[in-house]
């Protein structure tokens, strides 16, 4: 054999920094350079580099290793370009390239810590999941999950500012020295309101160090119960306690967390936990919800009641006054189904007793808060083996936002550092003028990754790390010590964390940022190491853990009736909203939170859970109150009439015609205006179902700023710096209508139709099912069949379609010519099951997949056309009972995650002409995606539609920017790589013409399986016999029971989704679900055989409520 | 009228048809030949930055290549040696040879032109992208280094010996015998039928390494999958 | 404009020839010497300015239309065009079923017919094929460039790779690509071997030239002699035999795509013959559609005659009539199976988003047609047009509510999305019709778009035993020259 | 005007009709010759029988190409789909009752081979193509196409003379009766 020896050129030693010149606009700076230097101190890992950085798994590696790109090109182009290895020259420990390494960390929040395990590859985080060993381990939300992004997020800030103009770490570390060692500087911190020990220790310290500091806590969304139930103190539930809970308008399982909601979804599985027990009804709980508009909590309860805003707290009183509780408050209850409902509800507690939980919307006002507090004082539910818990922090002694901005006024304090992640001058309350308060300042200072309107405002913004970045430490919800602890060195060199800006007060002012000098510990990491204060060895274990027990958590206190509880709840403001007096909710948006997460894509491209409205927020309001005000000349219905030919009343049907509002790309919305509070607000409107009438909701935390692509034209330079080009030109600013007084609800809105309409992208036009009983639901307590729960479980395979469909017998048998059957794989076969009665329909699932999978984001006109990537999509159904008499407008709500369903006979693979997607041994519907040529037959042969196709090179264009999609090759590029650091380096990045679709983390299956074949060498070797003397035995090659875990099924907080190897038997969760009497296939009618199944969503209803034959009986009695 | 086309005009279609014929053959031969992995990397040989030789580190002085590929049996990838491990031995061993100037370079902090960066091997065995090749499950279940990388033992300087081509590895899994041995063999270059006897006795009618290959096929269940996803994901 | 056609008739045999009692198929006694001179005199003769009119534009939009909008394609993703997660298959394939199934009725013209020896077909099927050709190669312009990385689409082709990986034969996608390129291979035969003999004579009839040495080589050296003729026959003969099962397993196969899939409504075993009608039904709406203004710009009035066009109109009327039945089987069927996600299906076609598209289809394709049950409809030249025009478009909305209303409706509402196509897809499809035109044309200007051979041998007196006539005298019988019949039927 | 020798292709007569040369052809053919032919603008039915022509063979040559083709496809997707590489799709099963799968590749190749037999087997059996032919220099014979009708006796048939040829073709009414000379080129 001939051996070509080729002559390279060598690389000259300055090659690195002339290439760097090469790789992203973006990246293209000395920092960014010096942080490669940092990162790796001694050289960068394993570096290659072959093909374009955008189509490749390993975009980091390359994207490290381009520093020698095209040394080897021209010499050699015509044969294959060349690349290099680089290795370490001193292998850093626990390093294997190639391999992931763990860490246990935790995201700070206002609800208490996200206890969190982190994926890195070679020193990059890639993905977080889950710390299943933490005490309050409460699974991962779409925000956590989303957050990894921000870490690579282009629109971070990398620079300080000096009056919003660039300026140096320098001028910046003249200035604050100068403050810190003025010691009657006039200085006013204000932070966020997660619990973190040691920034509270170094908060006394500055405060014993400046005569006249003074501390607030901020942050937009969050209110603390200090009025009701005293400082510091919260109520957090105890769902393994509570078999009844009343939501008074709290959404705990979707935007307003009260802690982990674990337990409280495996109280709704009537199987148990473990889909171990026969089912049964007894054990499951029971979720009251009083609420103005759908919430994922309205969606999980039993018996929902739709009220206006206003009458809440009426309602509330009612239920007090039955339970017991003495309080007054002129509201009385005139509608006789309401009152009934009351009654019932209200014996049902005073039934449980202790057992029962009442949760009050953090945001609902104080009245309302006393008078849940009395009802929970009176049916004696606060305790450890009952309902609720309360818990005392020491993080107290905060001022708010109100005293902060008089204390700038009042020129208290002339100084003032924000460490909120709140956007104050963004999202204060609009009487509070805080604007005009901040500019009197002398100095302030704004740290935060994200350089927005607050950043603009202040004299000095600083470049804050990521927690993924930084050292700092965090209390969950209960309060369990959590470390933070960082995974890389800041990506951008001038990011300071907030501990280091703090030590640097507490200190002589000097700002020691990342590592120490000379290599010394990270000052911040000593902070965080003086704060705990233990054992090295307990260190260890706490890094190791992510939390330690070693140190006290939260203190409980008791709780009683504030003593001047009686006279808010007095006050208390009930009204009634009419037509032209409508209620307004400033709610908590499942998307951008309170707008910090503006400038996240894959938050922002996935769907409200309820509006399944992408990229924008719009007004909600119910079907009939549109009508009233003259918004829809019709009713909207949830699966409208329409007729055949033209002439109305002649054959009536559901023809599934599009909505008024147009379809797809053509869906435009009506643009409202709405006048709230003196102020107005023009946004489009949306019908939602189920909603209170005479009530409008307005997702707040959009319209940050908006650059003259606006397709309203609301185009501002200076704004439209505050976001980046994720966050631009994003919905409508609520904030302004937005006062003190009326920071959750106001009343008294008017509204005015425009003629203008509003394009909005929608991933889901259609609500019902039509008759089509896809997402199933059952009920423990069918009144009509005497409450009986089996009658209704045998009944769940029969619904819809299923009850007359006939079986599907095969023609032939599964085999190749040597009678091999086809799932022939003895160790495993994978299956899942999706579990409704858990499944909430948050988006965690959806982000995690799109993080784990390297899915792109598109768009919002790419999404509006129906072209999201979304492996698993969530799909939102209402329903109702066709002849349900008591609130036929409070539809029920099911939503029902799909993903590929991994048909055993699945009709994609079949039409593919090239074999690009074909079966696996072990029941994978696998996606070669190189052998795709794009005919996307298959995708039409799905029939759960659960193929995704790049129409363009989302991976390598950006869709974001106006038309670019379009340009082809003269579209711009993603602005920078950084974007690429966060992929799965196992995960093939798709390139345009290709299709895509989950395969189950077919990544995760396979280095489980290499990860037991290795182990199976040990022992082999470990047995000190001859290998060839060892017998390994199939089953020992088998992966332990459930040890694989797909993305979604990691993410997901209501644990709704089992995952494993149908071989394992009854060992295994999944096949334990499956035996379930619930289990049915998505379509069985059509014979695909899918591994992927369904169980049916069990309403518990409370047979004496008035509507309680109505529950979870909607896809028995479809309309 | 007269004819419009000479006499010898008559030949022309069937030598045009000859011609063309001859033509389109060569362009699918050549096509053949070098659109196959085996003409682009087979033989493939650079020149690297030290001329590092297997031949003598691993046929003279005998290291074992987890040696310095210390990872192969631990994760998918092989690491190539970090600077280090060629220091221990080479801040002794053969320090004065010029041939080591650029390991001085990233290593020695006493030489003058020391700057720590890392040397700069060129790559040789490359699988594409969308290929997940996992050494461990492989070197784990007794496949040798040699099988896909030939005899390194006897590279002055490395190039690849193997096509590496799709239909190259789904030979070895659909007959994985023919390359399976004893996993204390799997770093040995000089496994043949001689080392058989250690293993297994001749009545049992293992003689051949190919013999003991069936025989482990068994004994280990390795059952390699021809189905997409157990390399593309 | 058809001056030309005025030219007397005359005799130049010298004979007066008795005539069978049939209606002649060449009308006014035409000598084969007229009958050359008229069909090379297109080729000969300056073009009409019409043609010219034609001719630039339809070029000019064929360019940009195929051409940029290819070219945009290719470069940025099938993205460009309407397609979405939901409607993968949009309107290309749309366009895609539309031109092949015009792309029907040239081979069946001149295969069935000429195995059923209907000889009225000699003088339309040369331009019937010439019209498959184009059509096909229009259509392949669809799924060729559909695939998301047209790039590899060489993977369809089942050659030896270094992946020894081979294509999936299961896959009725693959079916298409073997049943159109030989649908395409064998009419390029059929057609070109039946124009060789004329090719030979206008070769004979050019001046020397550049020109007579092009149609010298494709002419083969032809000579005529019944050494020849004898294998000749027998080959055209075999082709028509082989053609038309082809014809019928084309349609047939492309209808397979949705056959064999799980869609409700596309899920039908009465697709393939259901396509085949509806192709045959579309491809003769098609020749109409071109022969009659053809025989009008170059006068060939006495070779197609009304005969030809009255006997179209009834393969018309009847196709029509087996593709609306099949239309209501479909219903009926879907009924039948009691399956709600079948009986939405067509619910909603009927009344659904694309309700309009359904009364569209119904009532071009099954209701115009139905006109011609009446005589003097069918002698109507202006009804005639009309009518093919209406079923030119019924018929791609045919295929638009069986690929789009089916797409934007399946099995899971929450997935439901109504289809828009693009700029760039209505481009695409306009430029394959400046194409289709700019490719007719030229075969107009530069090929005989009669069968000149063929014609002849349709003459009576082409029968050797013609002479042996004269035993018995006949008068013949008295026939109007077709081209005043029209001026009294058509032109009012 | 050249001085050098011609080769004698042979004579060319005209008929007036088709039935004129159909008459005119059985003549010929039982005088015995072998090496001439009839050109007629179209195929000119029962002409074979007066020539004496025996049916074309092509028919056995296609049926041979169709079986080709057949098997062709045949093998091709039964290896590549059952020997070589099955692969899973939608649980069919990849040996020989995959085969009703492979049918319509079948069929078409049958039809694809069957064509091009016909077109190369036409093209051999014609002899053509062939540019280049003494009949081309002919003053007349281009009328072959439009509405002459011929009959030619080649020199190279053994029963062919100068004269006796001449007066056969003049008596079965050939009109100008041509010698037909090879040109030199």
């Amino acid at each position: 054999m001939s051996k070509r020896i080729l002559q390279h050129p060598a690389v000259p030693a300055d090659e690195t920094t002339i290439s760097w010149r090469s790789t992203g606009q973006l990246e293209d700076t000395q920092e960014f350079r010096n942080w490669m230097d940092r990162e790796f101190p001694q050289g960068a890992a394993e570096m290659e580099n072959q093909e374009a950085l955008e189509t490749s798994r390993r975009s980091f590696l390359k994207l490290m290793g381009s520093s020698t790109a095209l040394a080897g090109f021209g010499m050699v182009a015509c044969r294959r370009p060349e690349a290099y290895i680089v290795p370490y020259t001193n292998a850093p420990e626990w390093v294997i390239p190639g391999k992931a390494t763990y860490y246990a960390s935790s995201l700070p929040r206002a609800a208490g810590a996200v206890p969190l395990v982190v994926t890195t590859y070679e020193g990059r985080p890639t993905k977080v999941g889950p710390n299943r060993l933490h005490p309050d381990y409460e699974g991962t939300d779409a925000f956590a999950q989303a957050s990894v992004l921000d870490l690579y997020s282009t629109s971070r800030s990398r620079d300080f500012l000096y009056g919003g103009k660039k300026s140096t770490l320098a001028e910046f570390q003249a200035a604050i020295s100068a403050i810190a060692n003025d010691k009657s500087a006039k200085i006013g911190f204000v932070f966020g309101n997660d619990d973190s020990p040691t920034r509270l220790r170094l908060a006394k310290e500055i405060g014993a160090k400046f005569s006249n500091a003074k501390f607030y806590q901020y942050e937009a969304l969050t209110v603390n119960d200090t009025d009701v139930l005293g400082e510091g103190v919260k109520l957090v539930p105890n769902f393994d306690n509570a078999d009844r809970i009343l939501s008074l308008d709290c959404d705990f399982v979707g935007t307003d967390p009260q802690g982990s909601n674990i337990a409280f979804f495996n109280r709704r599985k009537p199987e148990g936990a473990t889909y171990s027990k026969k089912p049964d009804a007894s054990k499951m709980n029971r979720l009251y919800a009083v609420e103005s508009a759908y919430s994922l909590t309205g969606g999980m309860a039993d018996h929902r009641l739709r009220v206006a805003p206003s009458r809440i707290v009426a309602i509330a009183a009612q239920i007090a006054r039955e339970v017991g509780a003495e309080i007054s408050v002129d509201a009385s209850i005139t509608d006789a189904n309401e009152l009934k409902w009351i009654q019932e509800l209200a014996k049902d507690l005073v039934k449980s007793g202790s057992k029962s939980a009442v949760l009050v919307g953090s945001r609902q006002s104080k009245a309302l808060k006393h008078i849940a507090l009395a009802i929970n004082l009176k049916l004696q539910n606060i305790g450890h083996e009952n309902g609720l818990m309360a818990y005392k922090s020491e993080n107290v002694g905060y001022g708010d936002i109100a005293s902060l901005t008089s204390d700038l006024n009042s020129a208290a304090i002339d100084t003032v550092v924000f460490l909120t992640p709140s956007n104050p001058v963004y999202d204060a309350p609009a009487d509070l003028k805080f604007s005009e308060a901040i500019a009197k300042a002398k100095t302030s200072i704004h740290a935060s990754d994200r350089s927005n309107a607050t950043a603009y405002a202040c004299t000095w913004h600083v470049p804050a790390t990521h927690y993924l970045e930084s050292w700092s430490d965090s209390r969950s919800v209960r309060g369990v010590y959590s470390v933070v602890q960082p995974m890389i060195l800041p990506l951008y060199p001038n990011c300071v964390s907030e501990l280091e800006l703090l030590l640097a007060f507490a200190g002589d002012g000097k700002l020691i940022i990342g590592e120490g000098d000379k290599g010394s510990a990270a000052p911040a990491m000593a902070a965080v190491k003086k704060t705990f204060n233990r054992s090295e060895a307990e260190w260890k274990e706490a890094l190791k853990n992510g939390y330690s027990s070693a140190v006290s958590s939260y203190e409980v206190p008791k709780v009683s009736l504030a003593s001047n509880a009686a006279d808010a709840i007095k006050q208390a403001a009930v009204s009634t909203p009419s037509k032209d007096k409508l209620d307004v909710i400033f709610a908590t948006d499942a998307s951008v939170y309170d707008g910090r997460w503006i400038d996240n894509g894959w938050l922002q491209e996935a769907p409200d859970p309820i509006s399944k409205l992408t990229w924008d927020n719009a007004v909600l309001i119910a079907p009939k109150t549109a009508k009233e005000l003259g918004i829809y000349d019709q009713i909207i219905a949830l699966e409208p009439l329409s007729s055949m030919i033209g002439i109305n009343g002649v054959l009536m049907d559901k023809y599934a015609k599009v909505s008024p509002d147009g379809e797809g790309q053509n869906r435009k919305s009506p643009l409202i205006n709405v006048t709230v509070n003196g102020k107005t607000l023009k946004l489009p409107v949306l019908v939602s179902f189920g909603q209170a009438e005479n009530t409008l909701i307005i997702p707040l935390g959009y319209g940050q700023g908006f650059n003259d692509e606006d397709e309203l034209g609301r185009g501002d330079p200076k704004a439209s710096k505050f976001v980046g080009l994720v966050g631009v030109n994003r919905g409508f600013d609520a904030y302004p209508l937005r006062t003190s007084a009326t920071s959750y609800f106001a009343t008294g809105a008017t509204i005015a139709k425009t003629e203008e309409r509003y394009s909005v992208a929608l991933t889901q036009e259609h609500n019902a099912m039509y008759g089509r009983a896809l997402a199933r639901e059952v009920s423990t307590n069918d009144v009509e069949h005497k409450g009986d729960f089996a009658h209704q479980l045998a009944g769940v395979k029969k619904q819809g379609n299923d009850s007359h469909a006939p079986i599907n017998i095969s023609l032939y048998k599964q085999e190749d010519r040597n009678g091999k059957t086809f799932l022939s794989d003895p160790l495993h076969q994978w299956a899942m099951t999706i579990d409704l009665s858990s499944c909430m329909g948050c988006n965690a699932c959806l982000v995690a997949c799109q993080s784990e999978n390297n899915i792109p984001i598109v768009g919002k006109e790419q999404v509006a056309k129906g072209r999201e990537m979304h492996w698993i999509r969530m799909d939102r159904y209402f329903a109702t009972h066709k002849d349900n008499d008591f609130d036929p407008d409070n539809v029920s709500l099911v939503p029902q995650p799909v993903g590929c369903m991994q048909c055993e006979s699945a009709p994609c693979e079949t039409v593919c002409p090239v074999n690009a997607t074909v079966h696996t041994e072990d029941g994978l519907n696998a996606m070669a995606y190189n052998r795709c040529i794009g005919t996307r037959y298959c995708a039409n042969n799905c029939p759960y539609k659960a193929r995704r196709f790049n129409f363009f090179d989302y991976n390598k264009r950006n869709p974001l920017i106006k038309n670019n999609l379009n340009k082809g090759p003269a579209g711009e590029r993603h602005d920078g790589e950084a974007n690429h650091l966060q992929k799965n380096p196992n995960v093939t990045v798709r390139m345009r013409g290709v299709m895509e679709k989950c395969t189950y983390c077919v990544q995760r299956i396979k280095a489980a399986v290499i990860r037991q074949k290795r182990g199976q060498k040990q022992e082999v070797l470990e047995s000190g016999k001859l290998s060839t003397e060892n017998q390994v035995s199939t089953e020992a090659l088998r992966i332990p029971v459930d040890s694989v875990k797909t993305a979604c099924q990691d993410a997901c907080p209501a644990e709704a989704i089992t995952f494993g190897n149908k071989l394992d038997g009854v060992a295994s969760k999944m096949m334990r679900a499956k035996d379930s009497e619930r289990n049915y296939d998505l379509l069985n009618y059509i014979g695909t055989l899918p591994r992927t199944s369904y169980l049916a969503r069990v309403k518990n209803p409370n047979d004496k409520m008035p509507d309680a034959k109505f529950i979870g009986q909607s896809t028995i009695h479809m309309v | 009228m007269a004819n419009i086309f000479p006499r010898w005009s008559n030949l022309l279609p069937f030598q045009i048809a000859f011609c063309l014929g001859a033509v389109g053959t060569g362009v699918v031969l050549a096509f053949g030949y070098y659109a196959t992995p085996k003409a682009q990397v087979v033989g493939y040989q650079p020149s690297q930055p030290i001329p590092f030789s297997h031949k003598i580190h691993v046929e003279q002085l005998g290291l074992d290549c987890r040696y310095c590929h210390s990872f192969v049996d631990v994760s998918g990838h092989s690491n190539v040696p970090s600077g280090n491990t060629c220091w221990n031995c080479h801040q002794h061993v053969q320090k004065e040879s010029p041939k080591l100037e650029p390991l001085h370079r990233s290593m020695n902090v006493n030489y003058e032109k020391y700057d720590g960066k890392p040397i700069e091997w060129v790559r040789v065995h490359k699988a594409p992208d969308y290929v997940y090749f996992d050494h461990s499950a492989h070197v784990n279940r007794g496949i040798s280094c040699q099988s896909c990388h030939g005899d390194v033992n006897k590279m002055e300087v490395i190039y690849q010996a193997e096509p590496h081509s799709m239909g190259w590895c789904l030979e070895c899994h659909r007959a994985p015998e023919k390359h399976l041995r004893p996993l204390e063999e799997v770093f040995n270059f000089h496994y043949g039928d001689a080392d058989v006897a250690k293993y297994a006795k001749p009545e049992d009618g293992v003689k051949t390494t190919l013999d003991l290959g069936e025989k482990l096929k068994e004994q280990f269940s390795v059952k390699p999958k021809t189905s997409c996803a157990t390399c593309h994901h | 404009m058809a001056s030309t056609s005025q030219t007397a008739p005359h005799n130049d045999s010298g004979i007066k020839l008795p005539v069978l009692k049939r209606e002649k198929l060449i009308l006014n006694d035409r000598s084969y010497h007229w009958i050359t001179d008229r069909i090379c005199g297109i080729i000969e003769n300056r073009q009409p300015l019409l043609w010219w009119l034609l001719f630039l534009p339809s070029s000019l939009i064929a360019l940009i239309g195929v051409g940029g909008g290819l070219f945009h394609l290719v470069s940025t993703g099938v993205g460009v065009w309407g397609n979405t997660n939901r409607i993968m298959w949009g309107w290309p394939i749309v366009n895609f079923v539309f031109w092949i199934g015009i792309g029907h009725a040239g081979t069946l013209i001149s295969a069935i017919l000429f195995l059923t020896r209907q000889n009225w077909r000699t003088s339309i099927n040369r331009a019937a094929e010439a019209m498959t050709i184009f059509a096909v190669m229009c259509a392949g312009i669809f799924p060729a460039f559909h695939v998301g990385r047209v790039w590899f689409a060489w993977f369809l082709a089942p050659i030896p790779n270094a992946n020894a990986i081979w294509q999936n034969f299961k896959s009725p996608l693959l079916w298409d690509v073997f049943a159109v390129s030989t649908y395409f291979t064998v009419s390029l035969i059929f057609w070109f071997l039946g124009m060789v003999p004329d090719l030979a004579t206008i070769r004979d009839r050019c001046k020397p030239g550049i020109r007579k040495i092009l149609y010298g080589i494709f002419a083969l050296g032809w000579r005529g002699g019944n050494r020849q003729w004898s294998h000749y026959e027998m080959a055209y003969l075999l082709l028509a035999a082989l053609s038309t099962p082809l014809v019928l397993s084309v349609h047939s196969v492309v209808s397979f795509d949705f056959a064999t899939s799980v869609v409700p409504g596309w899920h039908t075993t009465i697709f393939p013959p259901y396509f085949v009608a509806g192709a045959i039904f579309g491809g003769f709406a098609m020749v109409l559609t071109i022969m009659i203004p053809a025989r009008f710009i170059y006068g060939l009035q006495d070779l197609i005659t009304m005969k030809h066009i009255d006997n179209m109109a009834k393969i018309i009327l009847l196709t029509g009539t087996i593709v609306g039945y099949a239309y209501l089987m479909e219903l009926f069927v879907a009924f039948y199976s009691g399956a709600i996600y079948e009986m939405d299906a067509f619910k909603f076609r009927i009344a659904g988003p694309y309700w309009w598209a359904y009364a569209a289809m119904m009532s071009l394709n099954v209701l115009s047609p139905q006109i011609f049950w009446f005589k003097s409809m069918r002698e109507n030249l202006w009804v005639v047009m009309a009518v093919a025009m209406c079923v030119n478009v019924g018929m791609w909305f045919e295929r638009f509510v069986i690929i789009v209303t089916t797409l934007a409706r399946m099995w899971l509402p929450g997935d439901w999305k109504t289809f828009s196509p693009s700029p760039q897809d209505q481009m695409l499809f306009v430029g394959t019709i400046g194409m289709f035109l700019t490719l007719f044309l030229l075969f107009l200007r530069f090929l005989p778009c009669i069968n000149i051979a063929e014609v002849k041998w349709a003459k009576l007196e082409s029968d050797p035993h013609f002479e042996d006539n004269e035993a018995h005298p006949d008068e013949g019988t008295e026939v109007i020259p077709a081209y005043q019949h029209e001026l009294t039927t058509g032109k009012n | 005007m050249s001085t050098t020798r011609k080769r004698v292709y042979g004579y060319l007569a005209e008929f007036k009709s088709a039935s004129a040369l159909y008459k005119a052809a059985e003549k010929v053919r039982d005088a015995g010759f072998r090496k001439w032919d009839c050109y007629t603008p179209y195929p000119v039915h029962g002409l074979d029988a007066a020539m004496g022509l025996k049916r074309s063979i092509l028919p056995w040559f296609v049926f041979f190409g169709g079986i080709t083709g057949t098997a062709t496809a045949f093998t091709l997707a039964y290896v590549t789909q059952v020997i070589l590489y099955p692969t899973v799709v939608q649980a069919k099963p990849t040996n020989i009752f995959t085969i009703p799968a492979f049918f319509p590749v079948m069929f078409e190749l049958t039809i694809l081979f069957s064509g091009f037999t016909v077109l190369f087997g036409l093209l051999g059996l014609m002899q053509l193509p062939r540019l280049n032919h003494p009949l081309f220099a002919s003053k007349q014979f281009h009328r072959a196409t439009d509405d002459g009708f011929f009959i030619a006796i080649e020199a190279r048939d053994e029963k062919f003379s100068p004269q006796a040829t001449r007066d056969l073709l003049a008596d079965i009414g050939g009109e100008n009766i041509e010698l037909v000379e090879e040109e030199q080129d």
